[in-house]
């Protein structure tokens, strides 16, 4: 669960790490009082889950009560990448010396977490990774003892960071305290800035939440709704169905990451355009076929769906009465080609006979079946 | 031979009592497995299954010996339950469970790591010696013995692959799904070093996802040391970057996790990664001597 | 430091572990008002640090306020084992079903903690450690991990307890987590009873914690006075002088805790019973030699003084210099000799000539030189 | 031979700017040993004692190469310290600081172990090579080079035993103060096996004192595995139960780290123990063949 930049900060204030005074708006009338209270500047920045937000106009600084308002209305509501923008960070401008990156990741091939440093900060640490690779400290992190003193001591001087260094290390070793407390699986401080007047704060932040630990966060779980960027995903989330929103135009349900995904490939592959992925997982019944058709189907883009389902533990009967289910209680508006193995699949065909689910040997030609039939009921329009 | 499992492995299941670890392990001893008891705290003195069950790990290993288990546990007590295997000296550790936090796994890894303890997940469906033993729940019916070793992170995509190969009459030695979450015990390049070294085994097929670099890091060993012949599957080649494709480790972020550089990398190292399961079976097929086994 | 009964009982509060409701007191009308408002019965326990309270008269059980009253004022202000009771402990009164027992000690030979469990709880631990070896269950706790759930179930089970074994388990954890947070180096629930009722709860408890680490225990470093068990001990603590008072006549002070314990040795094996311990550690000022001295001699039992130093770090000319200013400010009413050899000895012994201060060459013979001045001088009265 | 020091060890001092740190640097270098430079996070770039000092052990490491290490800095970082020097490679770490809380020094000594450093420490005197190294406190004059190990709990005790040999002209191998703390890196077993393996010990000396039951672990191995003549000495014979005699690990607990058990335990393995530092010296000119070693 990704987490918003103000949740994200709050984190981090938890933790004892120093960020900008500051406060959520909604209205730019609430934006106009919240800067006032704090006094100019002021930087009013959109509260959404996508990169880039600087460069995409939502973040404005406002010298004056007369800026302050302008900026506000200009940001709240906007449309930035796709994702309107219905609240805004209003915080105390500050006057930045020098600005680095702390950021904790999960480092799959060492099996743990690592810490990384940079006295490149402000920028996307991505391209400072692959530009100036001399300036990324990596601290790899004994899942047992954590981040020792000592490792943030030697990278705060193997990388360079001037200024206020006690307060510097204090608040990488708050970050990392902050991931272990809550279960960050991604926790960045970017910027890590040390101001004009010497103090060490973060000016940004970033903080993805281990979905499989929310049961012990049941603070942050609660926010699951808000942090959602679409209401399909949350939607499918809150039926513990696994559903990535694409942009194409077929709607993919499988059973098991893998095969969805390889899914997706082979509906490239025949020239489809993906519009969502849907993981049915192992085992599911009837009533959870049912829900994903009716999710897949809420997505108006779109036109066709391409089912494949591999029974292992799942059985090939209890799909297709899912199906059946859906056909009797949905509108059907779109063609559904239907890809049965394994487990029960023959009784599973057996049940979806004279329905309206096209079935297909493999999922290549299921890909194709949905294809045609959309391309023959635009050709029909 | 076969790798890890076969017919002599002493198993127990951790999590016996509940609806998945019951049906598994019913499904286990049907495949042949030496399935030996269960454990479930607070249920030590029963019965289930026909098998007796204990309160922990450690009296089951006293009381009827265990080289490997298998964990059915929740989520958020499985991590301690591989721990507890760990200090018991259970040798195989194979986690099934999924949605167990990063943390933990982490945590729970590197203590069987210091303890000799080998752990195969979590979140994988298990490994399979066709013709001996599976410890996890692939679907029995598949598995045919065979010369071909099988190293996956995904299940479903794991019981196709075998489903292809024995259509095409190619059987398995053993089938390993390593799991799809982020962290995991047992890695590509591990399995790769098994299969090295395993006589039964002759072709090594790897099917890989986006996320991470752990097919790079394979490719690095093939290059290095590989002998055996291999062929290559890379799936969500089609995946946009920065989305989590389910709840597992398979998500393409900056500059890593990509499947092109995955695809160059295995060739580059000259596995051969075909475009489809099937193209894979057909592969194996053409360059299978021997295609299966007679069960012993 | 160890903490006495009320203050451990607050540490395992703290920690979600469950106590009999109770207050302290230290008059009778408050340990009657305190009784009457748990109701009755209660226990009356007196808060010392010393073992077998209960055997030496220092626990009453009051059914009725009648009882309450002279069951308090038969305790408060009672010798206990030497040490006078200020204060009472007043429990409401548990009906015991079963006695278990759990406690954290420092595991030495495999330098880290261990969790001892036992189904023999209410009796000395040390006694079943004996005679009943098969009822100590020992869990040994890796100092990166911690207990860990898994060990705490096992060894229930192992050991046989019976009743609501989720919160005996979650008390044991609890004991555990405790002594991690306040780095306690000894920490004893016992009993660790089931009432008849089903609950589990620490009816006694006993903690000591780590000296080394008080600097981060600062709420628990400010009770160091009332759980000081001497005067002269807290005297030389605040000084950071190890002392440890004794029962005998001959005062030692030494430098090095096995050079002073070697002096104690020596003084018994001529015949004399030590009246302390006191080690003046590595490379002494002359200032500390002579509170050193100024200690000693505030135990009015103390008839002579045996000094053993060898230098290394500390140095003869330091330490005489200190014992010259102790001569000079003190009224050094006992006999003292100095066995003084290593660095800069021979400058020490120079600058003690024409000093009250009998040197001798060796400890046996400083020993020797002290015990018939006492007896010349009690000769003399 | 000698244990674990000779000329050629490199070492560097952890809290080479402090009081202490500065002087005993000066004093190590003048026995012989050879200091390459020291550690102080914030000092780095500086000299100090002549030495080059740096902002991490890793650094030091690096620049200046390091077999061993010499750790004075306060006890609340000194754990810190130990871990940082493991994690640089260092092999050998001797921990002079005291007062460090018992919690830390497991959790730094479970470290230092799984990456293959030696602690010898806390809260103990170091060691020394007479006439050929010394790392930690103990005064340079007493030391002679000669055939006996000395291995104590005790670090006064220590250099009064190594004067009272020394007055008799009997020289040492390695003088070894192990720590009097509850928890040592380094205990009587493992500088017996280590003395039993060298070539220039004749003769063992163990001091032991009241709390724990090292000696007894000791008696044990001796009777098991010893072959060279051991001597001993136990201090605090006359010490009350339950009083702690210093901070340090001196304490007599229930059943456990009584005097009598361990010089009986000491006896029953063949351990000749005495009641003085003298009269141990004594037996040590009786039974020793060759008293010291010409200074190389």
């Amino acid at each position: 669960m990704k987490l918003q930049e103000f949740m994200a900060k709050g984190l981090l204030r938890e933790s004892g790490i120093p960020v900008p005074a500051g406060e959520v708006a909604e209205t730019p009338e609430a934006v106009a009082a919240i800067a006032d209270r704090l006094g100019y500047p002021v930087a009013i920045k959109a509260q959404v889950l996508v990169g880039g937000r600087g460069k995409a106009g939502g973040i404005k600084v406002a010298g004056t009560p007369e800026e302050a308002r302008p900026a506000a209305e200009s940001i709240l509501g906007m449309d930035l990448k796709g994702l309107r923008v219905g609240k805004v960070l209003v915080e105390q401008g500050i006057e930045i010396q020098s600005e680095y990156y702390a950021g904790l990741v999960v480092d799959r091939s060492h099996r743990s977490t690592a810490m990384i440093i940079s006295e490149m900060g402000g920028v996307d640490i991505e391209e400072v990774a692959r530009d100036h690779p001399e300036a990324i400290h990596r601290l790899s992190i004994d899942p047992a003892y954590g981040l020792l003193p000592f490792q943030v001591n030697a990278a705060i001087y193997q990388a360079g960071l001037q200024g206020p260094l006690r307060e510097i290390a204090a608040i990488i070793t708050g970050l990392a305290e902050m991931s272990q407390a809550r279960d960050a699986v991604l926790a960045e401080i970017n910027p890590l800035v040390v101001t004009k007047d010497g103090r060490a704060m973060a000016a940004d932040a970033k903080v993805e939440i281990d979905d499989s630990a929310l049961f012990r966060q049941p603070d942050l779980a609660q926010f699951r709704e808000e942090t959602a960027d679409d209401p399909l995903e949350l939607l499918a989330s809150q039926q513990g169905l696994p559903y990535v929103r694409l942009d194409g135009n077929i709607g993919i349900i499988g059973n098991g990451a893998g095969l969805v995904m390889m899914t997706l490939d082979v509906v490239r592959q025949v020239g489809g355009r993906p519009a969502n992925f849907l993981d049915i997982g192992g085992g599911a019944r009837a009533e959870v076929v049912r829900k994903a058709i009716e999710i897949v189907l809420q997505d108006e883009k779109v036109e066709g769906i391409v089912l494949n389902i591999f029974g292992g533990i799942t059985r090939g009967d209890e799909v297709a009465r899912g199906l059946l289910e859906a056909s009797s209680q949905l509108d059907l508006r779109v063609p559904i080609a239907i890809r049965l193995a394994g487990t029960r699949a023959a009784e599973g065909l057996a049940v979806l006979e004279d329905s309206p689910f096209v079935p297909a040997a493999d999922v290549q030609t299921a890909a194709r079946e949905v294809m045609s039939a959309i391309k023959d009921s635009g050709r029909n329009q | 031979m076969s790798i890890l499992i076969d017919q002599s492995t002493r198993v127990i299941v951790q999590g016996i009592t509940g609806r998945e670890g019951a049906f598994h392990t019913q499904q286990m001893r049907e495949f042949g497995t030496q399935v030996v008891g269960g454990v479930t705290p607070g249920r030590g003195g029963t019965n289930a299954e026909g098998l007796p069950v204990f309160n922990s790990v450690h009296q089951a290993v006293d009381a009827v010996g265990a080289d490997a288990t298998c964990i059915f546990v929740p989520g958020r007590f499985a991590a301690d339950a591989i721990m507890e295997s760990a200090a018991a000296g259970v040798k195989l550790i194979v986690a099934i469970t999924e949605w167990i936090p990063v943390r933990d796994a982490m945590r729970a890894l590197e203590f069987a790591r210091q303890r000799g303890s080998r752990v195969v997940g979590p979140n994988c469906p298990g490994l399979t010696s066709a013709g001996k033993a599976k410890i996890g729940i692939m679907p029995n019916y598949l598995f045919r013995r065979g010369p071909v070793g099988v190293v996956s992170r995904s299940g479903t995509l794991t019981y196709e692959m075998v489903d292809e190969l024995t259509k095409r009459d190619i059987g398995q030695s053993t089938v390993l799904g390593i799991g799809g979450d982020p962290v995991i015990g047992t890695n590509f390049v591990d399995a790769l070093r098994l299969f090295e070294e395993d006589d039964e085994t002759q072709l090594i097929v790897l099917i890989g996802e986006i996320g991470g670099a752990d097919e790079e890091a394979a490719a690095s060993f093939i290059a290095e040391r590989g002998g055996k012949p291999v062929l290559g599957f890379i799936s969500g080649r089609t995946a946009p970057p920065g989305k989590r494709m389910g709840h597992a480790g398979a998500i393409i972020t900056g500059g890593e996790g990509g499947p092109e550089q995955k695809v160059a990398a295995l060739r580059a190292s000259g596995v051969e990664v075909l475009d489809t399961l099937g193209d894979l079976a057909d592969e194996a097929a053409r360059r299978c001597p021997n295609k299966t086994v007679t069960q012993v």
